[in-house]
């Protein structure tokens, strides 16, 4: 996710997209604010997850599915369901992946795109409580990398709150200290949406939706996870170590806060179609 | 979530199965080649609700060096659920069973490659069950044949696989999950074509010896079949992307598939843990 | 188990068994398909485990313990007991075995060894129950390789089989939600017995028993489990990638099918003395 | 162990925050340079309840060595929560939480380093949290810097730290706990002085650009006075050990705090896992 | 923990310490049977937790925390608390540490300092019931070493009694099934306290409080805890696998009880002191 | 799975022990040698209920490197119970007891031998704990040494181990596991004949510096019978394979058993976890 750069990439190519960005062109011939074609396929795992979706973004794919159990909540919050959101940069997706257990690429990625759901309180927790203090809902979304070209946090957002929004479970009570299926299917209480979009600085430049070339050679990137009302829900600087001015950050929140709503309406139209 | 139903009757009064299939008959197959471009070679399959990908990488240098092998190439086979693919959360960690049925999956592919063209290095074949719904061992190697291919490893041959199970008494192709539940066994295999000799065998259940050979010869026709099956895709990817070019396969024909096999082949994982 | 080939043995002892089974002889002078000299140790545990057997079959030695102890059942199956087996490929028992996390390999004998038990449900499971739901016996054997001359497969196997005849538990009642001893003691209800047999491929030739150079030099080997009526219960062909003809795998499963008798027998036989 | 109570208010009548302070007053802060002797370089920090260790060890050989970069130093960053630290227990083993933030904090240190001049080597930066009360990754950032400029590794400048946050609408400095659980959102940065570009930046909560905007302005100016108090600590340090000789850092004149700022910078911690 | 000998000290410094003690002296000055100055610092941990101290004892620096949590007892002991203690050799406190799960010195610590409070019944566990077979408070004092320079046994047995002294939590009790505070605040029941002393044998000498340097080139070393009533309630051998004879066990037991009601004064004072 | 009733009394009226042994008598004890043929050296141990293997593996190449000693061989020993030698079931994965156990072993054995011929490499010395009725760390060093013998690795003695106990404010040789639960403390220990210097010596329970040095001289005796029981397990091993040759050991008269020691020896173990 943008640092291998010293030992994978030459200089050349590093000079390279730096000329082309000073002539406002990138490698692959978007504009500095251009999201590349973005595919969505909702309900792949149909038969066995209550809620999936794949996300193709250009080279990069992800899929994501959502299981929903029933558990005890935290003590600290009886009455509220638990949303849990985890990634995995599986070796399928790219020749950098490794096998072996999650390394800070991956947990950085996966606690990120859970900030992205959990601060914008995009589930009502408190609609998933079964009995107070006992048992309630546990909604799991789970994204598996299957091809990496760059921007694996905005495909991953999507891919999760597309999943989320297909997502139908059964409804449960408890009778006698049992829990049962009542039959009838419950949709998740999705109240807000955030969307994480992600800018890379590559020196003077500020460009959204990096591939991997420019992941390569980026100083950092910035990600920004922007909900229904255009508030910001979540930051976070990663991916190199490079230092950003203010001038760049403001940059940066207004390409995202322009592109949001058209990514806002790719996710809504995919659901609404596939619900049809 | 919800419990499943055990039915009444695995095969009816028809002789069908509960998805209305024949005994010998297979549920719908789709293999695609090439479907990830980060791989060195890749392909999906569609087995009934079964989904799975694989992809290959190599041969290329081999961490540990400690796993190293003078003489060959190292297949290292990595099968792995996703956590929503079946019906309860699967754990992140990788289990036992997918350790194992990683190990049976490369002995099931070894003797098809020629690994001792490429001593020192590693094949890799990455293998992601997007969908379990039976016989996700046998889906895994005939997709990671194709993936094989695909990223030009030498091969004597690609290997078909295919499971043959039992209920009432009958033996079935390719169950589903209601049949693997409740049926009375299960007997993954592989063969490599054109001899048919076996690369994986396992089972369970209650068989006898008599019960087992026949078994057997069925999943070994079945694999014909899939064998076609898999030439078919491949053929079709190749004829994408290079119209006039082939060859990279055997020649013989595609075409003539035979109608008696299109009921045929099933497969269904064995317990899960 | 097998795979050490390329690495530890040399090309002439590999010529050199090919020689001699051509000639119809083994390293070891055994027939094709005899078993090397077996004997079961009982309850080498007594003081501890609630079973115990210890197999020799020639140079190869482990032991098997059973512990039963009150657990609570899976929610899928409430009213039935948990029987568990696991191996492991203790360092003590060869200069081949590593420390560490176990091995696929060790993961391999454990699975196969525990499908011998499951599949032909060996022990009446529903007779484990002490409370629907709430509480049932779990029966873990648990094997230790001692002396690997090969054929771990069969030896755990017929050491978990003797391990499981000779276990006896106390009878366990509720009382006041407390799970209490009544003081009586319980055999398992062991209503079948499945002895896995492997024979080892080395070319065109099929031995039963294999002993370590055997191994090192085998194409694969194929395991099958064979109950009290002659059912095969479980196969598994593994200890190497080389193919097998149906017409091998016929021969494999008279071989086993033959033997299967004489092992049963020596285990029976070794139970029932010991309980005089 | 025992409940915490929700404030009625975090800002009363008179615009004072619980605990006292202005919206844009930090908590005390104490920091001290080479605390622990083993180390070759250390700090330590006090900021409200929050209390940190920093110790620098290196350059020095890299192990394991496949993490060895051929052009520079490679900065680790290991920061750890004692147990005891927070109101329940943590488990000893790193959580993923300690793991993202070790990372942030090595992005946020790393440009005011010249690692390219130790190629091959690791420069360890080990930091123990051993009372968290609010602020504990923009502390530690403090307070490694005093102990990577104590350890003598050659930087271009100290890298201070706040958080900012919100509650009632009010942006506030440096959060305490109830502010932290009950607010509505917080905003830990680092900048590089004097151009202040920003090197740590993460957000939760609820915030508008222009809110975000000005929360980012109100730590930029925070972090100016942070980085006074930081020269000012490794000052006092050098003048008890070297009483002619502080030209270890920049000259500027560390006397002329401002006053207006003695009230502001705040950070509180993103969300506990 | 002294095992560092052959790659970390050279001759010279073997023989030059060998050669101080012929002449009854040590590195630092110090008699053979003095402690290095005593530092404790009380509750530097107020706000999170129920006690805390930092022990200086010279160069090496140490700090405990107790924590107190409601819990399960074990089924073994339904009316008894429980009192866990580990210890972590943080790579904070020395170039000799390392990243990574907690080597062999590290366990040790942890179990030998566990040891002394759990053989001497530091804690009266009866007194830390709240409702039996159910619930009962669990003492987790927990230690960090900070700056390594030799004898971390001692400063950690010292820091965690003192930490244990100063401890005070919440009281519990159980209404309607849950676990709620009463309002009142405890103090741990200290009925007895075994403060560890840990001597260096370097050839024939014996040394109380050995410095880093001296565990570089120490033979051995034996720790002894001493209760109030001047009993032994532990002994550990190890810091090395020299042999001891008789006489300097003797020896040892005289310094560490000489030397015990020092200690035992100065975390009685410090505690008093601090609680003024 | 039963409860362990508590007795009454662990000394009766008459002064004897729960199981009828005089306060200084040991359990009946059983060691052979060469009992494994995998291994470079072996050996057994029963004593009362407590039955131990220990097997030897070395010098041989040491992985991983990075453990490699320049001036001796690396001891490393690996003391394991199985999951059945215990009244409950013992995970499978490594205690922390296992892991202090097996360090403490290793000094016991350490001084014993000359690792400095065999710079570089390993000796291994597996220990699997079969049952576990009370002393395992005293039984393992005494099998051990036997091992190491049978295996050929060149020593000064054989080092014989033995536990001292207390109950009722009487010493008692070798607990059983009643007297190792309700007693009043447990001191295992290990010598270096002849001068019987003390290479493990650990202690739980409460002692008077009087009754340690007391406990520990009757264990040091203890040691001496123990010892005796060694090299006679060891001429029994070489008796039976090199008839006319005796000379491996040293050459002290094995017979004379004094009859006073043979009701002596004890040990227990410590705390378990």
């Amino acid at each position: 996710m943008g640092d291998y750069s010293a030992e994978t990439i030459s200089h050349i190519d590093r000079d390279y997209i730096a000329d082309l960005l000073k002539r406002g062109e990138r490698v692959d011939g978007r504009k500095f604010d251009m999201y590349r074609p973005l595919e969505i396929e909702l309900n792949p795992v149909a038969a066995k997850a209550e809620g999936s979706a794949i996300v193709r973004l250009g080279g990069t794919t992800v899929i994501a599915g959502v299981k929903v159990l029933v558990g005890e909540p935290y003590s600290d919050n009886p009455n509220e369901g638990v949303v849990m959101v985890t990634a995995e940069l599986a070796p399928i997706a790219s020749p950098l992946f490794e096998l072996g257990p999650p390394r800070e690429n991956a947990i950085e990625l996966a606690r990120v795109v859970d900030r992205g759901v959990r601060e914008s309180e995009t589930i009502d927790v408190k609609q998933l409580c079964i009995e107070e203090g006992k048992r309630v809902y546990m909604v799991f979304a789970d994204v598996y990398t299957l091809e990496y070209d760059g921007n694996l946090i905005d495909a991953s957002s999507m891919a999760v709150n597309a999943a989320l929004l297909t997502t139908e479970y059964d409804e449960m009570k408890v009778e006698d200290k049992d829990v049962v299926a009542t039959g009838k299917k419950l949709k998740l209480p999705v109240q807000n949406m955030a969307i994480e979009h992600t800018v890379s600085k590559i020196g003077d430049h500020i460009v959204i939706d990096p591939v991997l070339k420019e992941e390569f050679v980026q100083d950092c990137r910035l990600t920004m996870a922007i909900d229904d009302s255009e508030k910001f829900t979540a930051l976070q600087k990663g991916g190199g170590s490079g230092p950003m001015p203010m001038s760049q950050i403001d940059e940066a929140m207004d390409i995202a806060l322009a592109r949001s709503k058209e990514i806002r309406k790719a996710i809504r139209d995919a659901v609404a179609s596939g619900s049809e | 979530m919800s419990p499943d139903d055990k039915p009444d009757n695995l095969i009816n009064a028809e002789g069908l199965r509960v998805d209305g299939r024949r005994p010998d008959e297979l549920r719908p197959v789709e293999m695609k080649v090439g479907v990830l471009k980060q791989a060195d070679g890749s392909a999906s399959i569609r087995q009934g609700n079964t989904y799975i990908l694989a992809a290959v990488y190599g041969p290329r240098e081999l961490h540990p060096r400690h796993l190293t092998l003078n003489d060959r190439a190292y297949l290292r086979v990595v099968y792995r659920m996703a956590t929503f693919s079946v019906p309860d959360r699967k754990r992140p960690a990788p289990s036992r069973r997918e350790r194992e049925i990683s190990m049976v999956i490369a002995n099931a592919l070894e003797p098809a490659l020629f690994l001792e063209e490429f001593p020192r290095a590693v094949v890799d074949v990455f293998i992601q069950v997007i969908q379990a719904d039976g016989g996700t061992r046998c889906a895994s190697i005939n997709a990671a044949s194709l993936a094989l291919a695909d990223a030009g490893i030498p091969m004597r041959t690609l290997v078909p696989s295919v499971a043959v199970g039992k209920a009432q008494g009958t033996l079935l192709l390719d169950l589903g999950d209601a049949e693997d539940k409740y049926g009375e066994g299960d007997i993954p295999l592989a063969t490599l074509p054109p001899q048919d000799d076996i690369t994986l065998l396992q089972q369970d259940g209650h068989f006898t010896k008599e019960e087992l050979l026949e078994a057997i010869e069925m999943g070994v026709t079945a694999c014909k079949y899939m064998h076609e099956l898999q030439k078919e895709a491949l053929k079709q990817a190749y004829a994408k992307r290079r119209p006039a070019d082939d060859a990279e396969v055997d020649d013989e024909d595609d075409d003539d598939y035979e109608d008696d096999l299109e009921t045929d082949l099933g497969e269904s994982d064995l317990e899960e843990e």
